[in-house]
């Protein structure tokens, strides 16, 4: 072995070690402890980033979840319950199974079924025409029309529909992240459960105002009447402030209170087609 | 009374002010530059001009309406002053090819890449002049002389420019006598105030850009903070170093009205995207732009720096944007 | 694992400079011509392949403490070799290449891929592993080489097509910066339509 | 664990030291190569080895060699390897060759930076038989071997005035260091 | 060179077309529908059932604690209905809906034309009717007097400012108030001086009312204490921290009252509301409401019964002109469309403006090409295309780092901007947000 | 004089990141604040000069004295990686705050060719002690200028109307290369 390589040899080794013997000691001294589950569930999660979950980020969403005691409330509607059970097994715990859901919009006010009384010419945006002023429309509950939600929503699953001046949603791209429903300033989106076959029956109206005034700002408005709430038979309709409600986790699909609204504020959506009554069928989904 | 109440949020009136009104008033102010120009270059000026304006507009119709697929933007006339102004810092000669890739990354690189009007940070003209000059550096040095009318100048007679003619010289300490020598290379007092002299289109011409400078303030386009403190920290400065040693510097007067420095100053650094909002931050902005000018001009390897300096201190307006914000109400004058 | 999904993802999806943005340095640096972006790129592909497999070879016995010393003793050497090597037998090219081939052992791809890669898989996916992300490298290196070449001094391998010069500016530092810019817009729009 | 890691250490070092020890004659040898390939192409054909002969003359913070060609004795040329710092990017280092009256023979850029296309022209520019480029057979001594603006004897290259005065100024620094060293 | 404040403000055409016309008694309406919650603060309860005979005069609702007001009714009649009514932004309010029959008022109530300037009544007893009479401030915000009116404990108030400024464009009956009711004004004043215990009062007043100006002088000669202030005419002068910062160089701190600087701001038709409420026992149910607009047959000055539907108003005025495209309840500048003239006259109402469809319209926004002017015309000194934009992205830490509470939603920033951003849109917006994170954290 | 032209050299003229190429992925990570960017500023300083001091005592002193020259690139990397992990331990415990906001750049660090480039570069260069310190600390402070310009132009830009595409990395290079476009008018100022 030439001298070259001995000294090399030599040298390198008392320098790595001299290093090794330092760093051991600093490290000692400054020890931090920091979770390493942190990471492990940051890893496991989707990284979307959209705050689905309610926190700034994954991140935080992680740091969540370890140091929570049970899983209760906490969901990344992104990533679905497969997620939540990868970060359950990470943190040795089970996950609350969660529904799968989906957004729907309930104003079907339409330029044809609530005829427009101003027209706005602020800034396009939502928010800002609600704290101004009631609406286009006679209706101050309504649709402003103005695509808030479709701007907040991350995965492409809404529209703005340029005929019904409303937005509409993408089932398959809908992942209830509730972008959308923290977006709209009139509470009018709802995160629903997901029924077979995109099956959907909801009261397709926000309006809380009396009867009278409800019908006349808009043709399909709820007036509640309660018709539907009577022949409901599993009690997922309720009725407030002039206003029919569907439980979606009551709600069994059975279609019998579509029929009975006189104002025809209830869609029904992806339902065959009915026998008797085709007429009506066909003028709610138009 | 038939229509819908229209409704919106106050306030209901509104300035009569517009962006395409004050781009067009940049433009009127370019006006006398352009007619200097023209008298001593001839047509080919404005051949140079027309053929970078055009471009702009049109490179930025295309980017916006096929590649940012966005409705186009060219009726607020800012790819207009773009294309002039980019146009007025080249030399007369250019060939039509390179001042179209000028214009491609004046309004393609520079403007539509950050989004258009409003975003990009750097000054979209000076960046294309820059890449053009960094690209082709001999056909962006090469001066032609003026000769009037009517003349082509794809072949025409080349010069040294004022400034590049003191570059050689400061260190040979002769530029007391180089000034005082009669039918010296170097242009007099009164060919920088007029524009009989080589030098790109729109720099040449003292008294046409002071026009310019004039008709803004009083149309109140541009405020005096960025002129004012460029032109006042360039006129310090070189005014210490001439004092200092008079026979390797030259005059303050001569630096002022000599290369780009009105041009830049007037029409360059005051363009609103790509300089501070605060008239705090436009004087700081202005001091720097003055110093870094006179810094390259005086030791650096090229002749002129303003192009240079206003890009570097563009790339300062953000920070100065965040750290020199306007005066707050009820900072200043605390409990009467 | 699927051993030529693990080789091909080192080209768009995973490159390391048009997806990872990693080894920025001399990707900018050294591309000045095609040659000299590809000859870059093949030094680190050897360098990346050797410590991948000889980390693959030894990672068990690598208590984790030290892990990344050790990965840095294993490519500094290899990168020493290499800087060695091209000295005696391609010292033009060495010179070209300059700062830049001793700093393949920071260059992050490599370090990168020992941690994330080789010290976790079988010496066999390791080797491809390392060989693809090299090439991956050598691609964008060669891509970014030939673009600035082209745009820059109007030749390609050194071959002049164009009488007198390109636009300098592609030669200079501004002009690798937004030559890369455009070039990741670009090749991550056309990886998107072609996956 | 401090075990791993010096064996580690211990087999790299040695396999270092032993790839070393083999590219050390290769690496002398190549830039031995590149020098007197130098040498060869700037004097005219010489049988000594001037590299052995070589003398140096430390001037301004670095040294000037000169590389003495002799056929059969006789001084056939001086090849001095000269440098500027007055480059447009800091130094320049070349190789030129006198005959032995004085005259530039022929040079060859070794090292520089100057911006590709402008400065790095310099290779082929001061031996183009263009105008009054040239530079072969000019003397030093005898001729202003300045850029026609400062008042030489040679054109400048073309936007590039900075890198042809220090390319000048090599040379002349050469030949007065060659004169001096006599 | 006159006062005025010194950092930005704008100035659009002034359009005064009504301040020639002497103020006209709007004839009683048919029909009065009267908010419970015509001020800033909680609403009034009603206390009064349908079927219920009321005098004008007669208190209908009850203010809510301190800072409300009590309402009272402005017509005699009978309550028709209690019940939700589109205001003005066409949201649904509570409100009582009065069928109008005769014109008896309430018998305690002084009215005689003779104007009293003997105070009888002291400091507090002042502040106690002001409460009762349901005195709020005329100037716009509608922020109860009798708040206004009691120094807080630790505070001084050593000079008291009469904002006769009405820098709006189009608005002009303060300036009618301030020609026509000058002693009846100052004797306002003086009444608010004695209430605040203050020595001093200026009234400061725009050069383009130089009318106004002169009779005021010249009536103040025998009022002491009392001095007129011509000031020069920009716009947003009438804010209340602008004005202080004109005429007595003290700026309010961000964030804080005037009186921390020792001063009380009062409108002019605020002072008139306070003599008549002192003197004669007059509750605020009538005040005058500037009618105008380009093609308005005959703008006008109203004195207008509360309740009154706008339409009444502009029927009087000439009618609904064909061009019309927009009604601005109050001015320009800071007013608010209304979606039907269908709804009623508030306290808060200071004039109708119809605007034409080329005045109505909003040009296309268009990008913001950073020029500025928004920060020159800003009169508090902040960064409005900042905060749009901050806004828009709901930024709510830097939006309240860069000061957006301090906005006092002027407009000039949007009347200025070239591009036409709706700025104060945005920064509208931004503020609700950033509000609403200081205030959850005020309560934790 | 010296020392002027080695500071302004560094900082404007071969601006390390700018024009030498060097550290870029930390200026393309960690450049998105500015107060970010000044704490990375910060710590490349430190570790930069304190690298360039020890690298270049380990160079004279014991590899050319040992004549083991060739051994420089896998030592000084060794010597870098420690001072580094020394600086993250330290920095763990006495500023969480700074630790947390540069989090994965520490390491970073290591793997960043700015401070083995400027180690090596002083010793290619032949320069003494002195120089080599000066040297570091004008090129850290060229890294940090470009750092905080850098993220107080991605700060607007964060603000601004960017096409998809290019948001992010692809942007940050165009804007890269226009401020060294900018800053090559610094060209033959020393
Ligand atoms: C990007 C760029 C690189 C340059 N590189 C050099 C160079 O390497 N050598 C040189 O002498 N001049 C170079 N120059 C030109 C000088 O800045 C200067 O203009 C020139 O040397 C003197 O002008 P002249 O030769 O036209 O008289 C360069 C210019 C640019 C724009
Ligand atoms: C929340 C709030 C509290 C107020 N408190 C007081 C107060 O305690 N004393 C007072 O004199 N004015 C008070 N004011 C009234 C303001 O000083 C001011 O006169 C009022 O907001 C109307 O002014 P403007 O029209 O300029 O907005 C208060 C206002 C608000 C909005
Ligand atoms: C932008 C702006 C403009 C204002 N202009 C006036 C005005 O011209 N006249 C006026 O009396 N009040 C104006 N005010 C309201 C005053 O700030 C302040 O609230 C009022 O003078 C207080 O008196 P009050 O409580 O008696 O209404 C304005 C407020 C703002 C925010
Ligand atoms: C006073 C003023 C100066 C301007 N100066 C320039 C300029 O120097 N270069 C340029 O490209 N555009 C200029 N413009 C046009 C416009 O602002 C510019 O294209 C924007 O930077 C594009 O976003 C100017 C506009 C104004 C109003
Ligand atoms: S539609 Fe609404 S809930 Fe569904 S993904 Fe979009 S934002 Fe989320
Ligand atoms: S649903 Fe809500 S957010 Fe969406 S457009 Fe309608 S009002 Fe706006
Ligand atoms: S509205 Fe607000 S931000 Fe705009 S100018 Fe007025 S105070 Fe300033
Ligand atoms: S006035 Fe309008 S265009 Fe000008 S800076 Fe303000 S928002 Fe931007
Ligand atoms: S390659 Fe240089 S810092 Fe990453």
């Amino acid at each position: 072995m030439s001298s070259t390589v001995l000294i090399t040899i030599i040298s390198l080794s008392t320098l790595g070690l001299l290093a090794a013997i330092v760093l051991f000691f600093v490290a000692r001294k400054f020890k931090v402890y920091e979770d390493p589950r942190i990471d492990q569930v940051e890893e496991a999660l989707p990284g979307a980033n959209c705050g689905g979950c309610g926190f700034a980020g994954c991140r935080n969403f992680a740091e969540a979840l370890v140091k929570a005691e049970s899983f209760e409330g906490l969901n990344c509607p992104v990533g679905g319950s497969d997620t939540m059970k990868s970060a359950a097994e990470i943190l040795g715990r089970v996950a609350p199974e969660v529904e799968p859901r989906v957004a729907v919009v309930r104003c079907n006010g339409t330029p044809e079924h609530s005829p427009r009384t101003n027209s706005y010419d602020g800034a396009p945006n939502c928010t800002i025409a609600h704290s101004v002023y009631g609406g286009e429309t006679g209706c101050s509950y309504g649709c402003l029309g103005l695509g808030e939600c479709v701007d907040a929503c991350d995965f492409d699953a809404m529209y703005m529909d340029s005929v019904t001046e409303l937005p509409v949603i993408i089932d398959d791209n809908c992942v209830a992240c509730g972008a959308c429903v923290r977006a709209c300033p009139r509470d009018i989106i709802e995160l629903r459960k997901k029924s077979k076959k995109e099956r959907k029956i909801y009261v397709c109206c926000v309006n809380e105002d009396k009867g009278g005034p409800a019908r006349k700002a808009c043709k399909v408005a709820c007036i509640g009447c309660g018709k539907c709430q009577q022949v409901c038979e599993f009690d997922a309709i309720t009725i407030a402030n002039n206003l029919a409600f569907i439980d979606s986790d009551k709600c069994k699909f059975c279609r019998k209170c579509e029929p009975v609204c006189p104002t025809g504020a209830i869609l029904e959506l992806n339902f065959p087609p009915r026998k008797p009554k085709e007429e009506k069928e066909a003028k709610v989904e138009a | 009374m038939n229509k819908l109440l229209k409704i919106s949020p106050s306030p209901h009136v509104t300035g009569k002010e517009t962006t395409g009104k004050l781009m067009f008033g940049v433009v009127i102010a370019l006006l006398p530059a352009l007619a200097a120009t023209i008298w001593f270059f001839g047509w080919a000026a404005l051949l140079v001009t027309a053929v970078s304006v055009v471009s702009c507009v049109i490179f930025e119709f295309l980017i916006t309406k096929y590649i940012l697929k966005k409705t186009p933007t060219i009726n607020d006339g800012s790819a207009v002053v773009t294309g002039l102004l980019l146009a007025f810092c080249l030399p007369v000669n250019l060939p039509v090819w390179i001042i179209i890739i000028g214009a491609l990354v004046a309004i393609g690189v520079a403007k539509m890449t950050f989004g258009g009007l409003g975003n990009n940070p750097f000054n979209p003209a000076l960046v294309g002049r820059v890449f053009l000059f960094l690209s082709f550096p001999v056909q962006m040095t090469t001066w032609p002389v003026p000769r009037g009318f009517a003349t082509g100048y794809a072949d025409a007679e080349t010069g040294a420019t004022a400034l590049s003619i003191l570059n050689e010289n400061y260190d040979k300490g002769n530029i007391d006598s180089l000034l005082n020598t009669p039918g010296s290379e170097l242009p007099g007092y009164s060919q920088l105030f007029w524009g009989e002299m080589g030098g790109s289109l729109g720099e040449i011409a003292a008294f046409a850009l002071i026009l310019g400078l004039i008709y803004m303030l009083a149309k109140k386009i541009i405020t005096w903070h960025i002129p004012v403190s460029i032109l006042g920290t360039v006129a310090v400065f070189t005014a210490l170093l001439w004092l200092a040693n008079p026979s390797s510097n030259i005059d303050p007067l001569y630096h002022l009205m000599s290369g780009g420095l009105l041009l830049g100053a007037i029409f360059m650094a005051t363009d609103y995207v790509t300089s501070p909002m605060s008239g705090r931050g436009m004087i700081v902005y202005g001091i720097g732009i003055g110093v870094i000018t006179v810094l390259i001009r005086r030791f650096g390897a090229y002749p002129e720096g303003v192009q240079f300096a206003i890009l570097i201190m563009n790339a300062f307006t953000p920070l100065i944007n965040t750290y020199l914000k306007p005066v707050r109400f009820g900072e200043e004058v605390k409990h009467g | 694992m699927n051993q030529i999904k693990n080789f091909t993802k080192g080209f768009i999806k995973e490159n390391p400079v048009f997806a990872l943005f990693l080894g920025l340095c001399p990707t900018l640096g050294v591309t000045t011509s095609a040659i000299n972006g590809i000859a870059m790129g093949l030094a680190t592909t050897f360098v990346l392949l050797m410590s991948n497999i000889v980390v693959s070879l030894i990672k068990n016995f690598i208590p984790d403490k030290v892990r990344i010393p050790s990965f840095i003793v294993i490519i500094a050497s290899f990168v020493t070799i290499v800087q060695l090597t091209m000295q005696a037998y391609v010292p033009s090219l060495f010179d070209a290449l300059g700062l830049f081939i001793p700093l393949i052992v920071v260059n992050c791809v490599v370090l990168g891929r020992a941690e994330a890669f080789a010290s976790k898989n079988s010496l066999w996916s390791s080797a491809v592993d390392g060989t693809g992300m090299g090439l991956g490298f050598t691609f964008a290196l060669g891509l970014l080489g030939a673009v600035r070449e082209i745009l820059g001094s109007g030749s390609i391998f050194n071959y002049k097509f164009i009488e007198g010069d390109g636009m300098l500016i592609f030669i200079l530092s501004p002009g690798a910066f937004l030559a890369l810019g455009y070039l990741i817009v670009i090749v991550n729009k056309l990886g998107k339509k072609g996956s | 664990m401090v075990i791993a890691l010096l064996t580690i250490t211990l087999i790299a070092s040695a396999s270092l030291g032993a790839v070393y020890e083999v590219t050390k004659g290769p690496i002398a040898a190549a830039m031995l190569a590149k020098k007197n390939e130098a040498i060869l192409f700037v004097i005219p054909e010489f049988n000594n080895s001037p590299t052995e002969d070589a003398y140096s003359i430390g001037t301004d913070g670095d040294s000037i060699f000169f590389y003495p060609g002799y056929n059969n004795g006789e001084l056939v040329g001086t090849a001095v390897e000269s440098f500027t710092n007055m480059g447009f990017s800091g130094k320049i280092k070349v190789m030129v060759g006198f005959l032995p009256d004085g005259s530039i023979n022929n040079y060859r850029i070794l090292e520089h930076a100057e911006t590709p296309g402008l400065g790095t022209k310099m290779e082929p520019w001061f031996r183009d038989e263009t105008g009054r480029r040239s530079v072969l057979g000019l003397n030093p001594g005898v001729n202003n071997i300045t850029v026609s603006k400062d008042g030489g004897e040679v054109d400048a290259i073309t936007a590039a005035t900075i890198s042809s005065r220090a390319f000048l100024d090599a040379i002349q620094r050469a030949y007065d260091n060659m004169r001096k060293g006599e | 060179m006159l006062k005025t404040f010194p950092k930005g403000g704008v100035h659009p055409p002034e359009n005064k077309l009504s301040s020639v016309s002497p103020v006209e008694v709007l004839p009683t309406p048919q029909q009065v529908v009267i908010p419970v919650s015509q001020h800033i603060g909680a609403p009034a309860s009603p206390v009064v059932k349908k079927g219920d005979m009321v005098k004008a005069g007669e208190v209908i609702a009850t203010g809510q604690g301190f800072v409300s007001a009590n309402i009272h009714s402005s017509v005699s009649g009978k309550v028709l209905k209690i019940d939700k009514m589109p205001d003005s932004t066409g949201y649904k309010q509570l409100s009582v809906i009065i069928d109008v029959e005769g014109d008896e008022w309430d018998p305690a109530i002084d009215r005689s034309e003779t104007v009293v300037r003997e105070i009888s009544l002291s400091a507090e007893e002042i502040v106690k009717r002001c409460n009762a009479m349901g005195i709020v401030g005329m100037g716009g915000a509608t922020f109860p007097s009798h708040v206004k009116l009691s120094v807080p404990p630790g505070k001084k108030c050593d000079i008291l400012i009469i904002n006769g400024v009405e820098c709006e464009p189009y608005l002009t009956s303060d300036h009618r108030i301030m020609i026509e009711r000058g002693e009846e004004l100052l004797t306002g004043v003086t009444i608010i001086m004695k209430a605040l215990g203050v020595e001093r009062a200026i009234i400061g007043i725009e050069n383009n009312k130089p009318d106004a100006i002169e009779n005021l002088t010249s009536l103040a000669a025998a009022f002491s204490g009392i001095s007129v202030q011509p000031l020069s005419v920009k716009y947003p002068q009438g804010g209340e921290k602008q004005l202080i910062r004109a005429l007595i160089k003290r700026e309010v701190p961000s964030g804080k009252l005037p009186i921390e600087v020792g001063t009380v701001v009062h409108n002019v038709g605020t002072a008139v509301a306070v003599y008549e409420a002192v003197q004669k026992n007059k509750p605020l149910i009538e005040r005058v409401v500037t009618v105008t607009g380009k093609d308005l047959a005959r703008p006008c000055n109203l004195l207008v019964r509360i309740g009154t539907p706008v339409a009444d108003l502009i029927n009087f005025a000439g009618g609904i002109p064909e061009s019309t495209a927009k009604i601005v309840n109050g001015g320009p500048m800071m007013g608010k469309a209304i979606s039907t003239p269908e709804v009623p006259v508030t306290k808060g109402t200071s004039g109708i403006i119809l605007f034409t469809e080329e005045e109505a319209v909003r040009n296309p926004s268009g990008p913001c090409i950073r020029c500025g002017k928004c920060i020159t015309a800003c009169a508090m000194g902040l960064e409005p295309f900042l905060l749009m934009t901050l806004a828009s992205r709901a930024l709510t830490e830097r939006m309240e780092k860069e000061r957006i509470m301090d906005c006092m939603e002027c407009g000039s920033c949007s009347y200025i901007c070239p591009a036409s951003r709706p700025l104060l849109d945005y920064i509208r917006l931004g503020k609700q947000l950033t509000g609403k994170v200081i205030r959850e954290r005020s309560h934790k | 004089m010296e020392y002027i032209i080695i500071i302004i050299a560094a900082i404007f003229v071969n601006n390390i990141v700018l024009s030498k190429f060097l550290g870029i992925c930390p200026f393309i990570g960690v450049s998105g604040k500015v107060e970010t960017s000044l704490g990375m500023a910060g710590a490349v300083m430190f570790v930069m000069t304190i690298a360039t001091l020890v690298t270049y005592l380990i160079q004279t002193y014991v590899l050319d004295a040992l004549g083991i020259g060739f051994m420089q690139t896998i030592t000084f990397i060794l010597v870098i990686a420690s001072l580094v992990q020394l600086v993250e331990i330290i920095l763990k415990k006495v500023s969480p705050s700074l630790y947390a906001a540069l989090g994965i750049f520490l390491p970073l660090i290591t793997t960043n060719c700015a401070v083995l480039g400027v180690a090596i570069l002083a010793v290619q260069q032949d320069m003494n002690l002195m120089q080599s310190v000066v040297f570091a600390i004008a090129n850290s402070i060229g890294f940090g200028l470009a750092l905080v310009l850098f993220a107080g132009l991605r700060e607007h830009m964060d603000l601004a109307d960017i096409p998809k595409s290019f948001r992010g990395v692809p942007i940050a290079f165009v804007v890269a290369g226009l401020l060294a476009m900018a800053f090559m008018g610094f060209a033959g100022i020393v």
